[in-house]
């Protein structure tokens, strides 16, 4: 009998809290033990037993015999797992940005949210911004897109014009530092 | 017959249109985008042409650098596919400049069809049903009392030389009538500089229906039976069936004879399909638009009629006759079509990039996939994100739901979000399972835009993602394509031992 | 209709009959040996069951556990697929002693078609013309010289209580007759301690066609249409078509007419096949065996007709009525079969295994897939090396010939050695395509068991190894489902600059 | 302008002589030289566009603009490339087992040609056997397996007995050495 153990946390489709699991391996199927993650302090325990495969996929099978198809691939950080047909999206705990509070939205940056082109930035360095105002719009794949400021604050910089191609995730604006970051 | 052809336009469509021009043995010849340099609408053509740049712009709506492409490859003809090009007259008149067939109508009825104010006439005409509207009118006028009274409320106020919806009013009471009047007048006078606005009746939460129409050079016009294309996000389908819930026989022939009367007014050439509002609760309908093009969702039609359309478009196009008799068409069973999506459905529908790391569709009986994407592609910024779409047949609706339904659970697809959650939701609807549904189905029936997952579901993939997670770590999870002279391992790998019964 | 049916088969079978039994609501159960833990016949089920064991004995042959796990999943029928135990009486019987139905024909039909002389006793009984020959007779009998004046040379000798080729000889002239029957009779003796043997007529080179049968337990029986499936390796067919080149429609008519009276006079109910030689120069046929089971190449009657086969040997095994009625079998355009086996067909047809490392099916208009493999999979020694079988349809044999040489020709299958490209060389054979080929094709066609890639091919097949291997050497061929919280690279590689027009 | 070049043989469907290539990179395609192989002494030249993809697949076109679908992958030592619908496999020349003569069909030992189950092993130690004589009979995939011997020569051990499964490549039986090996 092997137990391994470990805290993963789940991205999509729910933003949950990070969830702790125990795995015990034993007369042929494995017995998950997973604690918090939709109310804290909740447990629930799941025996399977799993087939799989090197190019990502699998199928496993509950006591009861019913059968379920799996498939699985790491999208840099994130693991992408495909369950009889819907999505789910969960992190390492442990391999979350540090210095980020666990499920905290609020941050310094405005990011880009999906490769696209600049078509036009609506605010300038030393602006006050609120919350949810629209700073920057973009386009990606025909449609247009509204980028918002997660907080209110100061615009300390605008790091793309008009025009620019942007990659996911990179900054558009720098939001001046208020307070502990904070929302 | 042509001997070659060349195809202006990229994904499942380009793809689609290669394997039936191949079947006839016609050379197809693709044209590609930088990012699209070995996408599956390349390798599945026999010739092909890159074309410089990586936005729409530069590449496949660059009239003279196709035209040019056709004429260095020597395709004798074009095939415009959807969207892109497919509707712009201009191209049409290029291609045949340059001494190559347009596989479509004349630019002259395209233009005809493509302008709203002309296609209605055109409609009006063929004795076609459209919106019943006021003619240009001013606010307190005896003819707009009257048409309020005719038809009630709510009623629409358009601007005559309206669009982009300036100068465009819902009207919900009379006491209303005169001042939104005014105000779509002074907007559209600002907008447009001309302020006649004309009352139009509203239609509450019609249905969508088109009919597809097959035209030949030398005066045959039939109809294929209707779409039914009511599910809707953002004004685009998403799910297509043939033959509609809504439909009677009786109406779908009244239907039918509507889009032929009006393929015949529009001198209409090849394949095209005539779109209509249904209103489900008075069997009324009216004609919206006509799509001088291939249509998306045309698999539906196949699938129920046993044809190829673009086998028709060709033979169309190259001067045959159009064999087929209006009495030859009858549907056996019934067709969906799912359109699937780089999406996010939870998150408004965003587009979603990156690489596909696992691409394996459902295959089987009475399924088809016209795929624009393998496995390990990436799905770029740059265009439509529609990845493929995925067909079901059966001898009834019941069942051709359900192998959809099961079909969709069983694609895999990794590395972009997709809809396919979104698309199985509403396969395993109520509403939409009973037919009774209509272009309001998403905006009523807003849960199936919310993730619907389980306690149970969520236990185990919380349990399988662990386990994923630590197969990482023991490294069980490397590449089993080696190159390192061993003979490949057994990929089976069973967790603990085996079970006994 | 069941609830719950456990499918007692493997691979592709197994898969589609699961995807029926989903469309239709019905729970699947598969059952699954150890190789086959993880494959697509168990991830497309509900629910499994494991069965010890590799071996087909000790799993997908051993009755007593399939019972069983139908017993403890609590399966209310068991679907046997074809092969394996399809047509084993007893396991009929154990399933329905054990309380579940066997859905096929009864064991006692099934146990009387099963044994050679009784179903050709059936034939007779029916009307239905078998290969005509002399009873047990002795060397210089009037009889046998009779027989030999009456259907002339070659005949056939064949031991009455014969079987395996032991006590059968082809005679080829008069003069070697009275010898012939003599070394028959004593192989015959030594074989099978009974020395009897009988003249039978010799069909050269006949066509095998065979039709498709369905009967419910309600007394109506009908046939829809045939197949001709005389393109053969080793007496296993491996291409399929409908409707056959060879048949008229009077013949098929007649035929269509036998296989009903046979399976009247067996009392059969459920889908079957009556398999004949057919004589193309005389258009005589002659009945050769029924296969009381569902058969490989079904799909290609589905796809001209419209039906789902598996959805009707449910519904009639569960008792409701066929519906159907013979003028409603109205076969639209043609379709093709191709089995695609894990088989060298350069070096004697020679299994090969290995690791699945690149599985790409073509997909698109008019082709559907029925698979028992996904890429990554093992294909092992243990089972039969079928990993899947491709349908084309189109409106004209022509055109479905034709997509189907084109699918094959973009189906990309990596890891082991498939009979892919024999296939596409039949497609394109001249024979073939004008339809005049019997059961000898490949025998009179050696060519297409040879390689025959031209020089300009064998040149770039070359250039391209250089280049995959100098990919390798700079290490271009990285995993790219990365796990280093780095975004994937590009996928797409360019050699050299990016051309200009 | 970089210049690579090696050494394939190719193995399937035609098993050939070695080639040497060279490789010039220019102007955004690849110009092969291939030299040997079909014919002694043989030259040809090809020049491709190659776009290629790391999951193993490719287009390439020539100076004509026919464009064809390729796919490779390494199954041992061996490069699988499927090219439009058909199989080539080549080997690197210098990956072939050294001290064994290209071409050569000879060989001590008798192995299994694919993984299967042993039905009767027909010949003993010390018999004498010819060539082409049938040495094992195997199954494999519902199959019967006639193996033959690739030389004249005297059985110096039986590797395997009846019954048992083997794997591909494994030794059935051993002959005597006889000479040099030469055929």
């Amino acid at each position: 009998m092997t137990t391994n153990h470990g805290e993963m946390r789940e991205m999509y489709p729910h933003v949950g809290e990070p969830y702790r699991y125990r795995t015990d391996a034993a007369e042929g199927s494995l017995t998950f033990q997973i604690d918090g993650g939709v109310a804290e302090g909740s447990h629930t325990a799941i025996t399977l037993d799993i087939e799989s495969h090197e190019s990502g996929e699998g199928v496993c099978r509950d006591v009861s015999g019913r059968t379920h198809h799996f498939a699985w691939a790491w999208v840099g950080p994130e693991l992408h797992l495909w369950l009889d047909g819907a999505l789910h999206v969960f992190q390492r705990a442990e391999s979350r940005r540090r210095g980020r509070a666990a499920g905290a939205e609020s941050s310094e940056d405005v990011l880009a949210p999906m490769p696209g082109a600049v078509l036009e930035v609506l605010v300038a360095e030393g602006d006050r911004v609120e919350r949810n105002q629209t700073v920057v719009l973009m386009e990606s794949m025909k449609m247009e897109l509204v980028i918002t400021a997660s907080r209110s604050g100061v615009v300390h910089r605008v790091a793309v014009e008009a025009g620019q191609q942007v990659d996911r995730g990179m900054r558009l604006l720098e939001l001046a530092p208020e307070g502990d970051g904070g929302d | 017959m042509f001997a070659k052809v060349l195809v202006a336009n990229r994904g499942e469509i380009a793809v689609r249109i290669n394997q039936t021009l191949r079947t006839m043995g016609i050379t197809p010849v693709a044209v590609y985008s930088e990012p699209d340099a070995g996408a599956p609408h390349v390798n599945t053509a026999e010739q092909s042409v890159a074309l410089p740049g990586s936005t729409a712009e530069d590449t496949y709506l660059n009239i003279a650098r196709l035209v040019q492409a056709a004429r260095d490859s020597g395709a004798d003809a074009i095939h415009p596919g959807y969207g892109f090009l497919s509707e712009n007259p201009a191209f049409a008149r290029a291609c045949q400049d340059a001494g190559m067939s347009f596989i479509g109508p004349t630019p002259e009825s395209m233009a005809a069809l493509g302008d709203k104010l002309r296609s209605k006439d055109i409609a009006i005409a063929a004795g076609v049903p459209t919106v019943p509207s006021a003619p240009a009118c001013q606010p307190g006028d005896r003819a707009a009392a009257e048409f309020a009274e005719r038809w009630g409320f709510p009623l629409m106020v358009k601007a005559a030389a309206g669009g982009g919806g300036r100068g465009m009013r819902l009207v919900n009471r009379r006491q209303d009538l005169d001042g939104d009047m005014e105000l779509a007048s002074r907007e559209a006078q600002a907008a447009f500089g001309d302020g006649r606005v004309f009352l139009e009746r509203y239609i509450a939460n019609p249905r969508h229906v088109e009919m597809q129409v097959l035209a030949d050079a030398h005066g045959h016009t039939i109809h294929l039976g209707e779409r039914e294309c009511s599910v809707q996000r953002r004004h685009q389908k998403i799910i297509e069936e043939t033959p509609s819930p809504a439909l009677t026989p009786e109406l779908r022939e009244r239907m039918g004879d509507a889009a032929v009367a009006l393929a015949r007014q529009a001198g209409y050439v090849n394949a095209g399909t005539v779109e209509f509002l249904l209103d489900p609760r008075s069997g009324d309908f009216y004609f919206l638009e006509m799509n001088a093009r291939l249509q998306v969702e045309h698999p539906v039609t196949e699938a129920v009629l046993g044809l190829d359309m673009v086998e028709w478009q060709l033979r169309i196009a190259s001067g045959e006759p159009l064999t087929l008799r209006q009495d030859d068409i009858a549907p056996r069973g019934h067709a969906v079509e799912c359109r699937i999506y780089a999406e996010d459905p939870y998150r408004d529908f965003v587009p979603s990039t990156g690489t596909l790391l696992s691409w394996r569709p459902s295959s089987g009986p009475g399924l088809r996939l016209d795929s624009g994407v393998v496995e390990g592609q990436q799905v770029s910024i740059y265009y439509d994100p529609m990845l493929a779409k995925l067909i079901a047949w059966a001898s009834s609706r019941e069942l051709s739901l359900r192998r959809m339904e099961v079909a969709l659970s069983q694609f895999v697809a990794l590395g972009v979000i997709t809809n396919i959650p979104l698309l199985r939701a509403v396969m395993q609807h109520a509403q939409f399972r009973s037919g009774e549904y209509d272009t309001g189905f998403l905006e009523w029936n807003p849960a199936v835009t919310r993730p619907a997952i389980s306690d149970e579901t969520r236990t185990m993939a919380r349990a399988l993602a662990a386990w994923a997670s630590e197969q990482q770590s023991v490294g069980m999870d490397s590449r089993f394509r080696g190159n390192d002279g061993k003979e490949s391992v057994n990929p089976w790998q069973s967790a603990g031992q085996r079970r006994l019964p």
